[in-house]
């Protein structure tokens, strides 16, 4: 808090429903991704990097692994005097029952006890499920050198696709002067990331109103920004480059763990200089053995493979077998593919084991194939 | 749980491990590319449930220093318990005066202030798994005063030549501590590890350094073999001394092999380390790597085979590794074919195109050298 | 987890509505006590100096600044590599909507998952709002010479008073026969200190039944210990000798206080081989200035006096102006007695300001007063 | 913010503490009770926002390390920084080789290793707040080379006597730096305090290593007065240079003074340090404190006037401390009078009934010693 004045709040309340039996028992936030990581390592790494000392996560639905995850501040060097990852579900007040959180705006209206106890200048708003790198720090002088009332980052994204997203028009200064919901007919292809950089102060006032409001959804997109643009305030955007996936199905999922296969990979995790933290999980080391062949795969630590991986990407002690072929696939925390068994263009989810020779998903499927369950093999 | 308190010693001044030992002191070795040494006995203390340790450093502590850190990453609580580096500075890394018996007189207010009724002694630079807290229940119901660990091998006679022996009597008593001189196969190496009262411990260094300034812990025992039940306990695992380069180089590549790694590694008995946060390793669509460990953070497009490969190692395309140990970050150039050696740290092998030493005298590349 | 296989839970749900205004935006157990600490340091710090590792901390009433404290397991050592204190709301569920805990016992079973994620032998219930020292290990090292199913740790208390109490009726072995809430005529002064060690397999299974019970409080001293003594289960009491106190009233939290200043303090918070840990405040040491005389007081640092203290007890940063008198009080974080002002007989919550020449208290009165709200002075 | 890393330098061997420095270098000296010297410019810095800080130790690291711990407690973020200690074993304590210069030469890999901007060097035995990261921006602005922090004083003649001082033009142009000689009373004592380009810092240390073996930073910015831009900040607020025993007492004793310590701490620069979990103070019936600073975990029945109590200290029953600066765990037996003293960890005062010396020169009592 000391360096910058701002505080960052994580929407992870989201149930991540179209990823199926993924998000049964973890919020979407916690799902893994990239051989170690887990999605909120991306946001919660950012904010570490960007010299912010103080986060809170909103969690809502089936939270407790995510709850447990993120309160170990260590993993991101967010456990220093002043620092602290602090996790923001909904509670019991004096004047107010327990109820779920009625929106993204709600969450942080909400815990506006939370965030005045730190008293920041700027309150940066982030989603729990989306994978990048950002220097929030640059975001926020950039939000300072235009004199903003509130900053939200956009991306471009190809002009066919922009209906699928909330667009942000601007004038050659990137001032927002409108911003469409899934607009039919898109007037620009900069698309909101959800990343919002507020004057607490501003906020602070806009949510108070906003609560109270029985028509409002009280959601940023739909009611706190257009409300700042009706009443004139200063939008600014800010432009990102680089990398950027929001994860929402098993075929999102698999392709963005493909993406760090292939060679030009915007996202280089193997950067010393923005490194993205995660729990550091006691394991060995990879042992391939005399029978292993592991071609165009990202493989990390505590794997074992002694049969064919290719073009996969194998998370934290997953084993494959002498013999077995693990082909354009995902294999997830702990799975164990045994002896002769195939898995192909399927993600298998954690800890599942497919049984001796058996066969599992397909080579000219059309989707990706989720694993859940146990398959068992010839016994 | 027996109240007790750990004490990680250096390797003495008759050790030395060739080029790797310049840098930095064994303990802060890299071991099978993800650990170092040390991570073995302050696992084993941690498990044990010994959460006040001290380690003696003499040399070269910057390393040591920055992967012990708090040791809350060998889940040691930073409030209850203590990862305490101590330094040996009133003598020289040759000197004669150079024992382990200078280092804690030098730090006797340190081992003084502590209140635990038994210490822990276990080397920074012997790998092995191994639960002290039985070890002190083992020591505590014999009614022994000294309690000393030990290996029983069958090839004393051309390896742990820097080691000391036990002389044991049928009961396990111990008549005498003497040095390996290879002369026979069969030896009961002894582990450098013992097991007394704190009361004792502090008598017994004062007693040495009394005697003489040249006396180690294993002299005055020796000299008290007689006077003393002092008893040896038979260690059964994994086991390896890194006294020289030989057996540094050995010890890694016996545990390149999964099922010799499982004498050591165990899931209840978990060994810590300190992370890098490096990404998973990248292997292309030419790496071609069977029967080797590999870390995190490695892009491998080359060949590599029998090798322990370090953290962030890079390994272009028509390179071959064999029979070798990468430590951290380094570059194996495009072609290049090594064989038999030790590289050590950031290391970048890209001119010479064919390093290969004889399988029975591995060869060692210095660290940060260009070849 | 490792040293013991044994998990702690921390109920600290208790609205501590007998606390008055010093509970309207605090949970009882985040209290301030003994210049330094709050209450939940003691389980906590106890916890931490057994080897405990993980414990979860099952709050609920307007807990926001109880989460944020905890959260911070740093403060009792609790945040090695598998350590944690973790922060357990009520939450929604796939199978259950977000609700209240019912009761002690409902609070343990709604967090099952938690437990079973640590896969624990034993389970150590405590209470957050107790103060005293005790060691816990030592607690489950006769919970295992006894082979019981499940230790309870009591305390002698007057007979007269044993009224007040959950009293244990035990054989001479220290074996539960019988356990009689509040009973009218104890058979004996041994009470409860809700203090619970239980095997988990045996209290997972006894919570499940609980939880569909109709007729069940879900509570831990009014059905699972009866509901286990109906079993004819093996139940232990675990005699503990010390000091130990529930500050349930303005009256008691006074007296907990004053309890430090007394040469029989059996507290003893100056004992090197148990400290009680607490947040790390950044402060100045204790200022005294050239008027000052501070006689029989217990002070901490950030404070700064220059008027008189007597028999007092002065919290974090208190400060106490020239000419000021502080007799018989507690003066909570950050305090203000200005220049003059007489307090007298006091609790003065935090952050209050006495102002100049401004009396408070009286030294006869019955109850001592808790001074919550500024209190003007002569301007 | 600036990108920029700090380095925290030793004192140089011209500088002595009587008693203190035996048993630990001036960095880790206890100050005000509460702190430790070197507090004050590793809050500075994290203040500052600079995260990672090397600190250059030379000798008796224990109570250093274990002062440091992880950096937390200095509000560094121990992933995106770091707070780390590095040694200079290759130079004796006395020997004229023993040199700023020396050290960072030992420990250029780790300085090459670093990509940020600026540096950022401060002294570890000297006491001020100051925020480096609006230095940084004075000294970009300014287009100096390189910035020198100094602060003016009136009483050069027989204080800082241990000082360099900045010889200034009107443009705040350094002339020269020279030693205090004590000649004048106005001069411009330099904080040791540097602010310039990482690569400019490499360059000048090589050059200055080349040059000569004795050179320290100060010798090579007077040599190069001429051919660089170097410039001179001046501080203001508390400023104290402990560079002998005299220093050492007459800061602390400053600072008992409730005004004069709001010209060092303030609500929005807070001074970090290590917490030990001592309960609060206990003053009993018979106490009479006036005009002190009191550390917590004391225990205080007797009279205390313009003293500074260390942490865990007892003063009995009819003891007088007066003008004294205990440190930790100190005992002040019955009837015991002391006066203008310092007293080290772990002295009993409890036979000799009167210790006193003349405010002039105050006495030093040692480490753990029962008088």
């Amino acid at each position: 808090m000391k360096q910058n004045n701002m505080l960052a709040m994580i929407l992870a309340g989201g149930r991540g429903s179209r990823l199926h039996d993924l998000t049964n028992k973890v919020a979407k936030p916690a799902v893994s991704y990239g051989g170690k990581y887990r999605i909120i390592d991306f946001p919660l790494s950012n904010c570490a990097n960007s010299g912010i000392d103080v986060v809170g996560v909103l969690t809502q639905y089936e939270s407790i692994l995510l709850n447990s995850y993120v309160a170990a501040g260590r993993r991101w060097g967010l456990d220093a005097k002043d620092s602290g990852v602090y996790v923001l579900p909904p509670r019991e007040k004096a004047d107010a029952n327990l109820n779920v959180y009625r929106g993204t705006a709600d969450a942080i209206s909400q815990n506006i006890d939370f965030v005045d106890a730190y008293a920041p200048e700027h309150v940066l708003i982030l989603s729990g499920d989306h994978i990048y790198k950002m220097n929030y720090a640059e975001m926020l002088a950039e939000h300072k050198a235009h004199n903003a009332d509130a900053t939200i980052a956009v991306i471009e994204v190809p002009k066919k696709e922009a209906s699928r997203f909330g667009i942000m028009n601007t004038d050659e200064e990137g001032r927002i002067l409108e911003f469409e919901e899934k607009p039919e007919k898109p007037k620009s292809n900069l698309a909101s990331m959800g990343i919002y950089i507020f004057d607490w102060k501003l906020l602070r006032k806009m949510l108070v109103a906003d609560m109270k409001d029985p028509d409002s959804n009280h959601d940023f997109g739909k009611d706190i920004i257009p409300q700042l643009l009706a009443d004139d305030r200063k939008l600014q955007a800010y432009k990102f480059k680089g990398y950027w996936k929001d994860v929402g199905t098993i075929d999102s999922l698999w392709e963005a763990n493909m993406d760090l296969i292939t060679d030009n990979n915007d996202l280089n995790l193997n950067d010393p200089s923005w490194k993205i933290y995660t729990e550091d999980v006691t394991t060995l080391p990879q042992y391939l053995g005399p029978n292993a062949s592991v071609k165009g795969a990202f493989v990390t630590q505590g794997c074992m493979v002694d049969g064919e991986v290719n073009h996969s990407v194998l998370f934290t002690s997953a084993k494959v077998g002498v013999g077995a072929k693990v082909i354009d696939s995902v294999l997830m925390p702990g799975v164990v593919v045994e002896e002769g068994a195939v898995v192909q263009r399927a993600l298998v989810a954690d800890n599942v084991k497919i049984g001796k020779d058996a066969v599992v998903g397909s080579a000219d499927s059309e989707n990706i194939e989720l694993v859940a369950k146990r398959v068992k093999g010839v016994e | 749980m027996y109240s007790s308190f750990g004490i990680i010693t250096p390797a003495n001044r008759h050790v030395w491990v060739e080029g790797l030992q310049d840098y930095r002191p064994i303990g802060s070795f890299s071991f099978l590319g993800r650990y170092r040494v040390i991570d073995f006995p302050i696992s084993n203390m941690s498990n044990s449930g010994i959460d006040r340790i001290q380690v003696y450093i003499r040399r070269k502590a910057v390393s040591l220093i920055d992967h012990l850190g708090s040791g809350r990453h060998y889940n040691i609580n930073s409030k209850r318990g203590k990862l305490q580096p101590l330094f040996s500075e009133n003598t020289g890394e040759h000197d004669i005066y150079n024992t382990d018996i200078a280092a804690y007189i030098e730090n006797m207010e340190e081992i003084e202030k502590l209140t635990h009724t038994y210490v822990v002694i276990a080397p920074s630079y012997m790998v092995y798994a191994m639960d002290y807290d039985s070890l002190i229940h083992t020591h505590a119901e014999s009614g022994a005063d000294i309690t000393l660990l030990y290996h029983s091998v069958d090839n004393a006679r051309e390896s742990f030549l820097n080691c000391n022996t036990l002389n044991l009597n049928k009961q396990k008593g111990v008549l005498s501590v003497e040095k390996n001189q290879g002369t026979a196969k069969n030896r009961n190496i002894f582990m450098d590890t013992y097991v007394m009262k704190r009361e004792l411990f502090i008598e017994l260094i004062t007693k040495a350094n009394k005697l003489s300034s040249m006396y180690t812990m294993s002299d005055i025992l020796n000299d008290l073999c007689c006077e003393l039940d002092i008893r040896g306990v038979a260690h059964r695992g994994f086991f390896a001394s890194i006294t020289d380069f030989k057996s540094y180089y050995d010890a890694n590549m016996a545990l390149e092999d999964i099922k010799m790694s499982q004498n050591l590694f165990s899931e209840d008995w978990p060994i810590y380390t300190k992370t890098n946060d490096s990404c998973p390793t990248r292997y292309f669509e030419t790496a071609e790597v069977t029967s080797s460990v590999v870390s995190n953070g490695c892009m491998i497009k080359g060949k590599v085979e029998n090798s322990i490969i370090g953290r962030g190692c890079v390994i272009k395309e028509g390179a071959v590794v064999k029979n070798c140990i990468l430590l951290t970050d380094v570059l194996i150039g495009e072609g290049v074919h090594v064989e038999n050696q030790v590289v050590d740290r950031r290391a970048k092998l890209t001119q010479v195109k064919e390093i290969v030493a004889d399988p029975e005298t591995p060869g060692y590349i210095k660290r940060g050298d260009t070849i």
